[in-house]
């Protein structure tokens, strides 16, 4: 196993270099690029899925000559379960951008190189057990996906996003400094074994651990760089990134609680808070978005707050009654790997419609149902799961954290703050639902159903075989994890209790997934039943009847013309009458501090006026200050 | 986990149905001081729909075939859930309510959807709407439920509506269900798309919220949506009026009639308040569902505290 | 070996006077490597090299001398390509090119007596030296703009170092008696061992004169304003010896002059020095970065932001100064990087200001990747060894507790990435303004800067065991006390 | 004696504050060198270290020579004879020398130097001399007069060490010198340069360098 991980490791570092080989020949460079990665993230499943069954950690350790820090990898359940849905969205996304690049003219880039270099630094992320090897690799991983989202620079707004994206993840890492040299201080080595055993200040280092690694998932406020970077980069980019970069940033959370063996019950209490904001905030904005990216971009900050919900439930169940925070952590974990397929295959639709249409507007498209078919079923169907609908996998995952909830309800008889932070969870969680329902027949319905509203849709056609496969395969998944989400479930309950520490962890909870998942397929063969029998009722009536086409009732108006169909704007007009462009926290909080320190700080360039007679007086100055400090220490 | 002998109020849920849309119609017209309607008209309208034949829009898509039949599957789906009269539903598992809700919501998406498909402003109008109201409306009926599940410490829509024994005293529990009634009526109306929210009877079609969504369907289609529909109200007023179930268990079957008594009282208080209360202003209904909404919140606040 | 050593660069440029011009240019490339050599074999035979009055190689002096020769190798072929690109125009200069490159290897030497003596008198001789030697350098080319920059860069430098002289007097008073002809008092050894024995005033007032003396050469804030000037105007290889080398050397006599104060236990109030200097630098640097208009002025004040964190590193405690030392290295290799680059761009797009040199990916694709290359490398981003050598600055700062220092130098750093980036980001990407397609082709004497991101890389990978020993040592000889 | 030379270094320092011929200027500064060494001639006591015989020759060969020479040469070539508009007018800078010449008076008082057998004052007008090369640069605005201001200074801080240190060693003394003479030789080329690219040599325009 140790070898798979280091075969992985230098199989994408082979992969980055790879266009260095090929220099003269774009064309095979870029398919030997894909390969190589390709085939480095089926290998990484291996161990992957073999430790998830085992539960026997993977570990590698090799003394490492800078001055801290060692070459230390630890694979274990936790890593597993995140290098899955990595390794084949990687995969996926990879050959769907093989395809979305076919026939963009670009000579060498560094498109292959940069995503390798993106997929194998997630991987180091998820296996480092080592602070200064997982901020080195976590640095990697987001500068990789800043020249990934530069890829089409000659957009002059390409440039703004590329530059408030950098902004955004380093700020978010000056803080995983912070926390990593503060942790470390306290426990005098940087390996995280030894991280582990620290007792006290927790409490700190968890509300750094959350401003580093919530700015990398996105938590609303600090989601700034979302709805700009995605949108900004190439689709079969953007999708990874949403699907998976951002869940790095949960990745980091769930080692923080893993690592740390006391739990505060105001940590699941804070971690709610956001994910209620998050959330609500995210769907909100999505509903109001015209741009179909940015829209899916303002979704997965909704999602990542369906996540923190249920990582939150899980806190607090956990520090109240050991076993019932088990659900809501299962519940996150679940909804990590089926938000990473469908966001994935979400973005892929959109990428094909972009691709098509050359457009991101929703509001002049329309009626592609037609003439893209098979985009417009995936994407139809990544929207139910995304959802939660049943049966596909969102439902159940959200069926986890609601049901991790209604437990500490159940349990407690009388008032006391779990109970009020479920109320508020399942509250939350049902207008979250309810909104992204809104919001997904707002994108589907706009974009693919009624008639084109513009010309662009004219020559509109379904992608390449490359791009529309990857879409189909991620389909198949969210249906599958939906009907068989027993398995999934079980083993998301697997890993999530290492999570929970030892000081909490009581011996005898049931590992089984409840008993309702047994019920999902059932359910759903049922419906399908149903829904076959209602059909050929329906055409054994229609047998002998006339069925005949007719114009639409229009209320008696009888040249309706397309652009007379209701726009994207106007669906969500009951929300905010015009779809707003800018970020209400960028507006409102980011753009002014920064102006002010800007401002503030760049005064100093009146020192610099070129009278060197004042130079000098400067060093004079400075001496008598120099000289004054003398006397008094 | 399976019940059969609560198939029997299921099937008579299926007849009774549309009775309820009868009784309705009959209240508001005596109220009126007119004759009204039969009883059985609803019956009637639905054979009618399924003799005839259908007229496609054109460049509508098989979405806007598939809406009606989703949404009746998935209603007559969630059926299986219901626990009736207090008698434990036919499917009972742990969390079941979730299913219920979010099998709804499954129906709602594809009728939103064939609106949509039709292109016609109109019908997009509508399905905007719906979409918007049915998502404030969610939140209630779940936290209402979670409530629910709080008080019968279990975590499955039948245990939720069973009676429960050592009321401490029948005011108090009537007085805690004071709230939550409301709340689920309010609801009740906006998803069944009654007056005040909305007017199945108006003829303008701007006003229209439900109505204008199946503008274009027709014959067995429109039977479909139609009988869909009433089932809808069947749930819904079925989990309203389980709520005083609660309080009392006689018998199987005496239940059963019970049950058929409260559901008739239901709709005859929604002939009531139809008949008491003007459509509101489009700009005012969200006011109505955040008041249900403020309703199940008070009554979650009653029974933590 | 040391008498070569400072004889060498010297000789050389005498000979370089001669009027062989082909013989010229392989003169200055064989002293180069000569130079190499010869710290190389002092290194390798440093037992039997013993520390007299006048000169020394100790630990801390190795690491400067390696720098240095390591650096001035790496700029020979761009200055050679340099000389050779403004051979035949016309343009009105200071020196001929003989005297050009004589001056060259002047500068050199000067660098070398100055790390390598070990009496401050001598050293501070040897610093005034660097600044006349590469004072005439700057202004090779004589317009308004770089005659501007060499007046100022002399004029402040001399009366920094004429203040620095006022310290050494104040240095040879606080010795506890005198004694005429004692050449060995004022050497660092001896200062070192007796350091407990001096006045403590005098020593205080000492080293206030020579920290703000040898601060202003070394560029720390406000004493940096000849900084931007002179590397702005110099020729680039120049700017690049001159941000990546002598900085460095001024910094030495200041760490000298460090050890003999913490021995005599005036460390607090000296390292205070440090940290209130280092942190001045950092926010002022950030805050020009910010908006910076030309380019070379924008790597001039990251010169400057660097002299800060090395201040407050060192000055921080003992935990964070292998850090410090570490990064003086990786910023010397960066910056020459970054100036090397910047005179490749300047000769094709024969402008310094960053709003008119855009898409260089499309122009001049090696470049572009040069420029990104030094611009992640000098913010700090693995895989180069400036992220290591930040990281362990930072963890060091945490073993000392000094928690709003690390605060400072996080927020201060996150203002210079922004500033940088929003100046590197257009140059690099974006359309072309002008494609210049006359001079495209890269010649093969510009692919040096590659040499200094391999080392960086290695340095962020693997710190080889060499390195590692000697910075060892130089901590230790900053340690022992 | 010492008193007088003293006194006559002090009304020299002041004269060149006050004086706006550059002309004259250089001149002073000539002489200021020449009067320092004869200062420290008189005022060291031990006279029979050989190094400090050649050290006073050189510097009055250099500073009181050589380098008023060069600097006058460059003075003609730049054809500016007079220091017009200086940043502190005359009055206020001799004023002000007044005020330095006390400050430097009383520091070189309350200075603890048990170990040195010199007079204050001698350091006292030494420190003097510096704070005036100081002031000419600073308050000055001819890239000449900043020459002569750092020469000044220089001279000063020659006086200042042979007072208080006369242990600095021949080496040292020898590259200090040559260091000065290189450096004002540059300067002086520069000035000249200068010169001839600006039409004259103010250093208000000087600044086109700046952010």
């Amino acid at each position: 196993m140790t070898q798979l991980l280091l075969i992985t490791i230098s199989m994408y570092t082979l992969a980055a270099f790879m266009p260095v080989f090929f220099i003269r020949l774009p064309k095979i460079s870029r398919q030997i690029t894909a390969i190589t990665t390709i085939v480095a993230s089926g290998i990484s499943l291996i161990p992957a899925i073999s430790v998830i069954i085992t539960n026997i950690p993977v570990e590698f350790c090799l003394a490492w000559n800078l001055p801290i820090g060692s070459f230390h990898l630890k694979l274990d359940a936790l890593s597993a379960w995140f290098i899955i849905p990595l390794a084949i969205v990687s995969i996926l996304s990879c050959i769907y951008g093989l395809g979305y690049r076919k026939n963009d003219k670009k000579g060498l880039d560094g498109y292959g190189s940069f995503l390798a270099i993106l997929i194998g630094g997630m991987f180091m992320v998820v296996i480092s057990w080592d602070g200064i090897l997982f901020l080195l690799v976590w640095e990697l991983m987001s500068f990789a996906a800043f020249f990934l989202v530069m890829y089409d620079h000659q957009i002059p707004s390409v440039k703004k996003a590329g530059w408030i994206y950098l902004a955004a993840t380093h700020l978010g890492t000056a803080f995983l400094f912070i926390l990593f040299v503060l942790w470390s201080q306290k426990a005098d080595s940087f390996d995280f074994s030894q991280m582990a055993t620290v007792k006290e200040g927790l409490g700190t280092l968890y509300i750094l651990a959350l401003l580093g690694f919530g700015s990398k998932a996105g938590f609303f406020g600090l989601h700034v760089w979302l709805p700009e970077a995605h949108p900004a980069a190439p689709s079969s980019v953007s999708g990874l990134m949403s699907g998976i970069m951002i869940k790095m940033g949960i990745y980091g959370i769930f080692r923080f609680l893993y690592l740390s063996n006391h739990w505060e019950i105001w940590w699941g209490v804070v971690i709610l808070a956001i994910g209620v904001l998050s959330g609500l905030g995210g769907v909100i904005l999505a509903l109001i978005q015209k741009d179909i990216k940015r829209m899916l971009a303002y979704c997965s900050v909704e999602n990542i707050g369906i996540i923190c919900l249920g990582i939150g439930i899980g806190i607090i169940g956990t520090s109240y009654n050991k076993s019932l925070g088990l659900l809501g952590f299962a519940g996150a974990l679940f909804h990590v790997l089926n938000h990473a397929l469908f966001k994935t295959g979400l973005f892929m639709g959109a990428g094909s419609v972009v691709h098509a249409t050359h457009t991101r507007l929703i509001d002049k498209l329309g009626g592609l149902q037609r003439k893209m078919p098979v985009t417009a079923i995936t994407f139809l169907l990544f929207s139910g799961a995304i959802c939660g609908l049943p049966p596909f996998n969102g439902f159940a995952s959200e069926l986890f954290i609601y049901l991790g909830s209604l437990k500490i309800l159940t349990s407690q008889s009388n008032f006391c703050l779990p109970v009020l932070m479920s109320f508020i969870a399942v509250a939350s969680l049902a207008l979250i639902g309810g909104f992204a329902l809104f919001s997904f027949i707002k994108i589907f319905g706009v974009t693919f159903l009624g008639q084109p509203r513009s010309e662009v849709c004219k020559n509109a056609h379904d992608p390449v075989a490359l791009m529309k496969i990857p879409m189909l395969i991620l389909a198949f998944f969210c249906i599958l994890l939906g009907l068989g989400a027993y398995f999934p479930a079980t083993l998301a309950l697997k890993t999530a209790v290492t999570l929970i520490p030892s000081t909490h962890f009581i011996y005898g909870i049931s590992l089984e997934a409840p008993t309702i998942f047994w019920i999902i397929p059932l359910v759903s063969l049922a419906l399908f039943i149903l829904i076959g029998s209602t059909i050929l009722l329906r055409n054994y009536l229609q047998k002998k009847r006339t069925i005949t086409k007719g114009p639409l009732w229009q209320c008696g108006y009888n040249q309706p013309t397309n652009r007379m169909q209701y726009s994207g704007a106007s669906f969500s007009g009951e929300i905010a009458q015009k779809p707003l462009t800018a970020d209400p926290c960028m507006k409102v909080f980011f753009i002014p501090v920064f102006g002010f320190i800007d401002r503030s700080l760049s005064s100093v360039r009146k020192i610099q006026h070129g009278q060197s007679s004042f130079y000098i007086l400067y060093i004079i100055f400075a001496l008598l200050a120099v000289i004054t400090w003398s006397c008094i220490c | 986990m399976l019940n059969f002998l609560s198939l029997i109020p299921l099937i008579l849920a299926l007849f009774f149905a549309p009775l309820l849309s009868g009784i309705i119609n009959k209240t508001k017209a005596w109220f009126a001081g007119k004759t009204g309607p039969n009883i059985f008209q609803k019956y009637k309208d639905l054979y009618k729909l399924m003799l005839k034949g259908s007229v496609y829009g054109e460049n509508t898509s098989w979405l806007f075939k598939a809406g009606p039949i989703v949404n009746l599957a998935a209603v007559f789906l969630a059926l299986f859930f219901l626990p009736q009269g207090g008698n434990v539903a036919f499917i009972s598992v742990n969390g079941d309510l979730f299913f219920f809700i979010y099998l709804l919501g499954l129906g709602r998406f594809f009728t939103i959807l064939a609106a949509f498909d039709t292109g016609s402003s109109f019908e997009q109008m509508g399905a905007s709407r719906e979409a918007f109201y049915s998502a404030m409306t969610e939140p209630v009926l779940l936290l209402g439920l979670s409530g629910l599940g709080f008080l019968s410490q279990s975590m499955s829509l039948s245990t939720l509506y069973m009676h429960v024994e050592n009321i401490p005293s029948l005011a108090n529990a009537i007085s805690s269900l004071v709230f939550i009634f409301g709340a689920f009526f309010i609801v009740m109306l906006a998803e069944n798309s009654r007056i005040p929210v909305d007017d199945p009877t108006t003829h303008l079609e701007l006003t229209m919220i439900h109505e204008v969504m199946i503008l274009d369907h027709s014959g067995i289609d429109l039977a479909f949506i139609e009988y869909a529909s009433s089932l809808k109200l069947w749930l819904f007023g079925s989990l309203t009026i389980g709520l005083i179930f609660r309080l009392f268990f006689f018998s199987f079957w005496v239940q059963i009639l019970l049950f058929l008594v409260g559901m008739a009282l239901i709709a005859s208080m929604i002939g009531i308040v139809e008949s008491f209360f003007a459509r509101f202003k489009l700009v005012k209904i969200p006011y109505l569902l955040i008041t249900s909404f403020v309703l199940s919140a008070l009554w979650i606040i009653w029974i933590i505290l | 070996m040391i008498i070569p050593l400072l004889l060498l660069p010297f000789a050389t440029g005498l000979l370089c006077l001669v009027p062989l011009k082909s013989l010229r240019h392989i003169m200055l490339v064989l002293a180069a490597l000569a130079n190499f050599f010869l710290v190389t074999t002092l290194y390798l035979n440093r037992e039997n090299s013993l520390i007299g009055i006048w000169f020394g190689a100790d630990a801390l002096g190795f690491l400067f001398l390696f720098i240095t020769a390591i650096l001035f190798v790496i700029v020979t072929p761009p200055v050679l390509l340099y000389l050779k690109d403004h051979t035949d125009t016309g343009h009105p200069r200071l020196l001929t090119e003989p005297f050009f490159i004589c001056f060259f290897l002047f500068f050199l030497g000067a660098m070398n007596t100055a790390i390598l003596s070990q009496h401050t008198g001598l050293f501070w001789v040897a610093i005034e030296a660097t600044t006349l030697t590469s004072a005439p350098l700057i202004s090779y080319l004589i317009t308004n703009r770089s005659l501007e920059a060499t007046w100022k860069y002399l004029l402040i430098c001399s009366v920094g170092i004429a203040i620095a002289f006022l310290g050494n007097i104040a240095l040879t008073v606080s010795l506890p008696v005198v004694i005429p002809e004692g050449d060995h008092l004022l050497t660092y050894t001896y200062l070192t061992k007796h350091a407990t024995s001096l006045n403590p005033f005098w020593l205080k007032i000492a080293f206030a004169f020579i920290f703000i003396g040898y601060g202003t050469k070394m560029g720390l804030a406000p004493m940096h304003t000849w900084l931007p000037d002179a590397h702005s105007e110099a020729p680039s290889p120049v700017s690049a010896l001159l941000s990546a080398a002598l900085l460095n050397c001024a910094f030495l006599g200041i760490l000298r002059m460090l050890i003999i104060l913490e021995k005599s236990g005036m460390g607090f109030y000296a390292n205070g020095l440090l940290i209130a200097f280092g942190i001045t630098s950092l926010f002022l640097a950030g805050g020009m970065i910010l908006r910076a208009f030309n380019y070379k002025r924008l790597l001039a004040y990251s010169s400057i932001e660097h002299m800060g964190i090395l201040a407050l590193s060192v000055g921080a405690g003992a935990a964070s100064r292998y850090g410090a030392f570490l990064h003086a290295i990786n910023h010397s290799l960066a910056k020459c990087l970054l100036f090397l680059t910047a005179g490749m761009i300047l000769s094709r797009q024969k402008t310094k200001s960053i709003k008119d040199v855009q898409g260089l990916l499309k122009s001049d694709p090696i470049i572009a990747f040069f420029w990104m290359a030094g611009a992640l490398a000098i913010v700090g981003l693995p895989p180069f060894g400036t992220f290591v050598s930040e990281l362990s600055i930072m963890s060091g700062l945490g073993q000392e507790h000094h928690w709003i220092l690390l605060a400072l130098l996080l927020f201060a750093l996150a203002l210079v990435f922004l500033g940088l980036f929003k100046a590197v980001i257009p140059m690099i990407y974006g359309e072309p303004t002008v494609l210049t397609n006359t001079k495209n082709k890269i010649s093969a004497l510009e692919l040096t800067p590659l040499l200094l991101v391999l080392m960086l890389v290695v340095l962020g990978i693997h710190i080889p065991d060499q390195v590692q020993n000697l910075i060892v040592a130089a901590v230790n000889q900053m340690g022992d006390m | 004696m010492l008193l007088v030379l003293l006194a006559t270094l002090v009304l020299i320092n002041l004269y060149m504050l006050g004086s706006s011929r550059l002309g004259s200027l250089i001149r002073n500064v000539g002489l200021q060198a020449i009067l320092i060494s004869s200062i420290a001639i008189l005022a060291i006591p031990d006279k029979h270290l050989w190094h400090f015989w050649v050290i006073t020759g050189l510097s009055i060969l250099i500073k009181g020579i050589l380098l008023p020479k060069l600097m006058k040469y460059a003075l003609r070539e730049s054809n500016t004879r007079r220091e017009v508009e200086p940043y502190v007018s005359y009055p206020v800078s001799i004023l002000l020398g007044l005020f330095f010449l006390g400050a430097c008076l009383w520091i070189s008082y309350i200075l603890p130097l048990e170990s040195i057998s010199i007079p204050p004052l001698t350091l006292g007008i030494a420190l003097f001399t510096i704070c005036v090369g100081i002031f000419l640069i600073v308050s000055r605005s001819k890239a000449i007069t900043q020459t002569i201001g750092y020469l000044s200074m220089e001279n000063g801080i020659y006086a200042t060490s042979l007072i208080l240190s006369f242990s600095q060693s021949f080496i040292v003394e020898m590259g200090v010198l040559l260091d000065i003479f290189v450096g004002v030789f540059v300067m002086g080329i520069l000035v000249f340069h200068i010169n001839r690219e600006f039409e004259h040599i103010d250093i208000h325009l000087l600044s086109n360098l700046k952010d």
